[in-house]
């Protein structure tokens, strides 16, 4: 190894067996030592023993995708060499358990059929059996590092007066992690620290978790080569986080104070981070607090947000897909009745159950058009982890300001995918509650007309400020009314209130331009950005992007002005049908050009899109890309 | 200051009221609209809910913040502002297949959080808005006017499912008897926790069987006088004794045990008034202020959270344990 | 009044009184006089009280739509004169009762705000003030018949010996319907007739009101100028009917078998006339059955009507924007099942409750993206009530031969008008189960994979024929997979069926194209279609139309070819956001150059369209026109 | 022609299993292969519905017909399956969060149909697949392993909402009693209505208060032998008789009033077998019979509709009646 300061890991396993909280080690270790990190999930809809891995990213420069690639690949089962082996590149290590070396795929019964054919016909080809023969056949430009995590347990266990092996075997997933820091040089006190910051108080677990990283890092440093991979500094204005606690610290930093929610993957961590932190520390020195509610059913979660947001409160619920669906009436309700609610909708792969732990941007068209009836909404897309803080600020203060439900469409690769990311500037921030008012004096109307379609809006419990609210169509007051005339005016007033949303909004919030200078422009919304900004670097920035952030109401003018000055338009988004190439194609006359799409349910790496774009600028013919990359 | 007195009117809008004549929802309008006088309630302080439905444009006549919901929804939107502000007074009213056809998920599961709440079900057994189809309470057999077949589904028991459902408060009332209704009303509303209560009310344009001649008593022969008797009777009439003193699980079972009993006699004999009241117990709000100590002192709905634009909550400590 | 074969009818009253009864006789006595029929109902959302009208527009050419030109307006109530008065015709006869000379607008209190302010506006500006002024004020140009029910009332309770007045009331009604025949000179038997087939076995009712009926008649004929209006023929071959009722005789000649619904205006009536019919004779002399659920709510009802088709029923459910909203969940589910379930979808106006008993085309494109995640599904919409017997029978045909649900979208205006239409010749209907097999020989594979996309299904209980469905992706046995490459080409499987329908489908069940051999082209889908072929044929036919079927998946290339040899295309629909136009923009690329758009819960007359296309003709700049008609 | 005997391994399917090792799960899905081997029911007769959750998997594992519907809807699918063709065996299986949250407004309105099918809850007190939230059978103030805070919502009896709702048949068993859960669901299947089982499912990776060892009676001493004692016992060893024999409203009344007082036992003591059992009354399959006399013999699933693409029901009556 040489001094790269790039390095793409992975680690797998069964589900439940620590994957995850080795991987997040890693991760925090190679974040306090100064290195930038991208970290992607990957597991079935199931709580123990199917197989699940974490690929992290790191390196000493900004990183905002992961590659399919693999420099270092951690087995800690047999499963794990098996299906992620021929994305291994030149160069990389293996670490693996020693003992796995006479598995063989017939052994594994967690591998479905498909991937079973798949994998049988790559042993077959190349005349392979067993774990070991699979390395073998990579030996000679791979290093395998075989490590003896038993032993080094037993030893352990000894060494701690442990009698119960078993109690310890989840340390394994430790023990790699040390190896991996000791085959990049990395000081072992980095591990120590990450390990600290992840199981906080539990201090005898730490005190086991250290020992045992301490093991396997000596052990590996005294048995193989160790050569320096990262240069690094120090990276003061940092965090590292996932894209739930982006967007459930944006809502604490809102003002939101009142969340709803039933289970749903991937969006329930949301709810679950708000409510372990629902007491809230205010500037000021006084105390704010969240109310989280988990209810009955997502009918129930978006109409209780509804009621919270008409009390008065900023209020808002998170679902995915199915719970969106049933949130449609609600949504509907809101919008007639002029209620700022903000909901998170992380989309997964459908349709229905789909994939539920799985990647995909399928629900944009949907968002727009969800719901009964024609009413003022805004769908925003965040495109990393950074922006999903700030646009869920947003996201509040729109719904206050033109009063209208807005829905901030995020995924699962946004979800959870671990990043480090610059620390929120909380003095960027603005909170804008638009026409709320304390006191009211005069005859109160809650519809009343106006220029730009917005009326003044007060909280239940105002003196003087009787109102009423109605699915039905509605008076200035919010009685019901079927005049003809009066229906036409309120439609209008409702729906006025998107130009004047349109034409209040600067054109960074609704969309970002990088432009180099290029002739070609890649269009996309929401977490392509970040494997297409990595991808465009690695082809020396042939190609600007374009980020819509606005969904709904449409820029249409910006985006058009934008894209009248580009060549070529290629649309990169992670569903079938390119649905952002819909709404271009709508609303700007413009038919793309390309359109790279991917719906197996695996986020777009930056390794594969550069391919795809490589050949393009090659001169293919091919106007729709489908990506398949993945495990 | 001598503070103004509400009187009646205070609580009437003039929006024009369309239910039907003669329809059993006007003596539960005008009950609340008494009870809110009564009790001196400021109009601002108040909010009912409604769902969809004749029964759900309550709201729109009565002078206090009017919710006027989607169908069978009306008990999440009112717990929402319930829960995000704690000091309003929320009242949620709705029909009978509002409440407990569609509505059922949520009847249940409210049952679960005793919130201090009122929830009114105006019970006519039928459809009223969309033109007398049969409704959840409409009995096996029974075929009303607008009905091409006899129903063909059993009734629920609202009473009997509330109890189940974890209400702590279970009445029931008649829409014809203004004065018992008032009362309930009241005491629902003064109930600290979730009450429930089901207002038998006639609708005369399409529940022909039930009928306010029907509950007054035709047909129906006092064996001993031999002259028709009303079929509404009052449980406080009997001495029956519908309050949870002590709180043991004993008595509560006991409590449950006859408040069910009593809610299955129909027929010749129905009971009104309070099946079952149970005041021990954290209400929902407590639970909540168990965990945020201010709950009810600086709710969801009422904090600050910003000062000129800035948002004042700080995100520091949170940062760094991540 | 002369013979010119054409008449406006409204009547008024409050809800309840019988408006319906009335207007129902009236149209079925014209129709008896062989004459063709068009009706509109509108009323509020209320069951007593409330103003309510009917529309009845007769000729003895087709007539597809109603004028909001009123050439007899019969009037029980002052609220009628007062709001209907400003739409009557020169010429026209207004029939009233006598007593209502004094009434004014402030006795009557079920007026709203808005159309008060407005009718008291053009009172004082003609210095109006009472019915009998404002008569007054068209006494010049209008015929008006003043009779007196009330006294005719009295007599004929003296002859029938019945003591209680209030009895009797309900036939006023009747009465004021033979005053119209009268005026008209058509024959009273025609109404006898219609009596009879109303009140069908109610004798006492039928003699009640034939009482009635010959005594205003005889009243009317007595005391006013008769002048025959109409020569018409026989119409052997029409029958007169409602939409809903066209949805569930389509259902019957499908096949359906399994129905469920949750109340919900304008759809419950099809499901009530269905559950009214629901023993089926078969021309072989055996019986059939047809199950009609009425559910807790439409989540049940969709899943329901799901179930049902899983175990092999033609299935279906009907319901209208809330309850669809409702729907999206399980419409997914369907999708990704590859189920055969239809869903009829009577729009109403939105959002939310909106105004529930009212026009609007507001679901289109709801209806086209409802539900989470991409799964194929076709949209298809009738233009008239003769269309939506056979395209109900399409429906189920497109369901069972794509496998997917199928959305058969209608509007209120299709729901309840009452018109007369060809007799329905089952000699041209065809059922297509696709590929439902009964017996199964081999390894059943439920989605087994295949060049279009289709596999074959069977029924729950066929032996050898076991099968798994499941939300989740699967693979061809129905079991879940989480395979990326398996992922793939299931989504690929059933995305395709989506080609395989359009390559199949006619060009007449695409789109209906009516060339009048213009350069300018009116596009629509469902409704509006009957008044813009009466607004062409007033116009000389200087516009064709497209009226457009199929909606998804959209046929791209037949309509693209068809628009292509048209200079000006004009878009009219019921909506807010010309909903049609931006599809026609997505899939042909085409911008339509006018949007007649209407949004106040009325239907679009055929007068107003012809003003309005008449503005277009002249060169009216304005792209965007609001129609604005109605009471 | 001798038939074939149907063997266990006849209703396995090949799918790997992948709950949790441990999990009640397991003893679930063998007592119903269990039930299906001893009736020789015949695979392709049976449908099993489930809904979503780890429970939603069951029916992947058995080889009869199988449909894993969505999360709270089991019941709707089996119901609309099982009235087109009530000719097939209909099991519905899901999880309390599954069928007594999300779906509790379908549990509430089944009961009003007593459609002969059975519904099985798999109730371990947490929302297993999405990682452990409270379910809504998990009492106020646990605190499981996954949860934040404890629960703050009381609990819904499941036993006792079957009961008010409609059920006629209604159970509990414990998932690792095996024998007596395949009797159970033996009887639940047999029933003439709509059965149900509440199934105590332990779920050792979530639910780390009701486990396997606290049934099995881990600090629960008897007070006579000062040992520790199961805390799960059969309602059939104590004579208790969950039977309604003549079916008069006293009857019902009183095995009602039983059963709810049952199933207000736990912690210490509790009981497991039938509560409740009527099979007085007409099902809803004969309540359709009587509008449609041939409905069992010619259900809408199998009717025929076509003769070579033609429609064979004829709409002339109708037409002329309009
Ligand atoms: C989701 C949805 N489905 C159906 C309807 C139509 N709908 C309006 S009122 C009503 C029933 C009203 O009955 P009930 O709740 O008993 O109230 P009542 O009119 O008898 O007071 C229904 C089904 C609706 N508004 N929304
Ligand atoms: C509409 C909808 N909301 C949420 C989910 C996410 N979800 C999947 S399983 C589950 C809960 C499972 O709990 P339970 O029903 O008790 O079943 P268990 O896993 O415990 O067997 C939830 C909420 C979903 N699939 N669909
Ligand atoms: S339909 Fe019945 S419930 Fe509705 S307003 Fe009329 S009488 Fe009252
Ligand atoms: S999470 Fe619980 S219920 Fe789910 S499989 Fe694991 S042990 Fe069983
Ligand atoms: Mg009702
Ligand atoms: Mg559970």
């Amino acid at each position: 190894m040489n001094i790269i300061n790039e390095l793409s890991w992975v680690t797998g396993g069964p589900q439940g067996s620590g994957v995850d909280t080795s991987a997040n080690i890693f991760a925090r270790a190679c974040y306090l030592a100064g290195l930038h990190i991208y970290g992607k999930r990957e597991y079935h809809s199931n709580i123990k023993g199917e197989h699940s891995y974490f690929t992290i990213r790191v390196s000493n420069k900004t990183i905002r995708s992961h590659l399919d690639r693999i420099d270092m690949l951690v087995a800690l089962d047999a499963e794990t060499i098996f299906r992620h082996l021929s994305y291994v590149s030149k160069g990389a290590s293996i670490i693996y358990d020693s003992s796995l070396n006479d598995k063989r795929l017939e052994d594994i019964n967690t591998i479905g059929d498909v991937a079973r054919r798949r994998i049988e016909t790559f042993l077959k080809s190349k005349n392979k059996n067993s774990v070991k023969d699979m390395l073998d056949s990579v030996r000679d430009e791979c290093s395998i590092c075989s490590i003896p995590f038993n032993e080094l347990l037993s030893q352990l266990a000894a060494e701690r007066g442990e009698s119960m092996l078993s109690r310890l075997t989840r340390v394994t997933n430790i023990m790699s992690v040390a190896s991996s820091l000791a085959l990049l040089d990395l000081d072992v006190k980095y591990i120590h620290d990450a390990i600290k910051s992840i199981f906080k108080s539990k201090t005898n677990v730490i005190a086991l978790n250290i020992d045992a990283a301490n093991k396997a890092y000596n052990y590996t440093k005294a048995k193989y080569d160790i050569s320096k991979r990262f240069v690094s500094k120090s990276l003061d204005n940092l965090i590292l986080l996932q894209g739930t606690q982006a967007a459930a610290l944006g809502k604490i930093s809102a003002g939101c104070r009142f969340q709803t929610y039933y289970p749903i993957t991937p969006a329930t961590d949301e709810s679950e981070f708000l409510e372990s932190n629902q007491i809230i520390s205010n500037i000021d020195g006084t105390k704010g607090s969240l109310v989280v509610i988990q209810t009955e059913d997502e009918i129930s979660a978006i109409t209780m947000a509804t009621g919270a947001a008409i009390a008065g409160a900023r209020s808002s619920t998170s679902t995915s897909g199915p719970g969106f669906s049933l949130m449609a009436e609600g949504l509907s309700w809101a919008g007639m009745n002029e209620v700022p609610v903000v909901i998170t909708l992380y989309q997964r792969a459908g349709p229905s159950t789909g994939l539920p732990t799985r990647h995909e941007q399928g629900d944009l068209l949907f968002a727009i058009n969800a719901g009964h009836g024609e009413f003022p909404r805004a769908v925003i897309a965040s495109g990393d982890v950074e922006e999903i803080y700030y646009d869920t600020i947003r996201a509040f203060n729109y719904a206050e300001r033109y009063q209208m439900p807005v829905i901030h469409i995020l995924d699962k690769a946004l979800a959870n995918s671990l990043v480090t990311c610059k620390v929120y500037d909380t003095s960027k921030i603005k909170i804008d509650r638009g026409l709320l008012i304390d006191s009211v004096n005069g005859d109160y109307k809650r519809f009343r007309l106006s220029d730009d379609g917005i009326s003044t809006r007060v909280r239940l419990g105002t003196e003087n400020g009787i109102f009423w609210n109605t699915g039905d169509e509605h008076d200035e007051y919010g009685h019901i009314t079927e005049d003809p005339e009066m229906r036409d005016i309120m439609m209008e007033k409702r729906m006025k209130k998107l130009d004047t949303m349109l034409r209040d909004l600067s054109n960074e919030e609704k969309a970002i331009f990088y432009d180099n200078n290029s002739d070609k422009t890649i269009i996309t919304w929401g977490s392509p950005k970040g494997a297409i900004l990595d991808a465009i670097s690695m082809l020396d920035n042939t190609f600007n992007m374009l980020q819509i952030k606005l969904l709904q109401p449409f820029p249409s003018s910006y985006i058009s002005e934008v894209l009248s000055n580009t060549q070529m338009v290629i649309d990169v988004e992670m569903n079938y049908s390119a649905q952002l190439a819909k709404l271009i194609k709508l609303y700007t006359n413009k038919e793309v050009d390309y359109r790279i799409v991917k719906y197996n349910g695996r986020p777009i790496s930056a390794d594969e899109l550069y391919y795809a774009l490589s050949n393009i600028i090659n001169g293919s013919k091919e106007r729709r890309v489908v990506l398949r990359n993945g495990v | 200051m001598v503070s103004k007195r509400f009187t009646i009117a205070d609580y009437k809008t003039s929006v024009h009221n369309d239910w039907c004549p003669g329809c059993g929802d006007f003596g539960i309008l005008n009950s609340i609209q008494m009870v809110l006088t009564e009790m001196q309630l400021p109009n601002h302080k108040v909010a009912i809910f409604s769902g969809i439905g004749c029964s759900g444009k309550t709201p729109h006549y009565i002078n206090v913040n009017g919710i006027h919901t989607l169908h069978g929804r009306v008990l999440p939107y009112a717990i929402g502002a319930k829960l995000a502000n704690p000091n309003l007074e929320v009242i949620a009213v709705g029909g009978d297949g509002d409440g407990l056809g569609i509505g059922a998920g949520h009847f249940v599961n409210i049952g679960r959080r005793n919130i201090d709440l009122t929830y009114i079900i105006f019970d006519n057994g039928v459809y009223g808005l969309t033109k007398g189809q049969a409704s959840p309470t409409l009995k096996l057999g029974i075929k009303t006017k607008s009905l091409p077949n006899p129903n063909i589904n059993q009734n629920i028991n609202p009473i009997a499912l509330a109890l189940v459902a974890g209400f702590t408060f279970i009445a029931r009332a008649y829409s014809y008897d203004i004065k018992h209704l008032k009362d309930v009303i009241r005491k629902a509303i003064e109930h600290k926790g979730l009450a429930f209560i089901d207002v038998l009310q006639p609708c005369p344009t399409y529940n022909d069987i039930y009928t306010r001649e029907w509950f007054a008593g035709e047909g129906n022969m006092d064996p001993t006088t031999m002259k028709e008797r009303s079929r509404v009777y009052k449980l406080e009439d009997e001495n029956y004794d519908p309050i949870v003193h002590e709180g043991s699980k004993e008595e509560i079972n006991l409590k449950m045990a006859q408040a069910i009993a009593k809610s299955n006699e129909w027929d010749n004999r129905i009971p009104i008034g309070v099946f079952y009241k149970n005041e021990h117990g954290y209400i929902y709000e407590e639970r909540i202020e168990s965990r945020i100590s201010d709950y009810k002192e600086n709710p969801p709905a009422l904090q600050k959270i910003e000062s000129n634009g800035i948002s004042i909550a700080s995100i520091k400590s949170i940062l760094q344990l991540l």
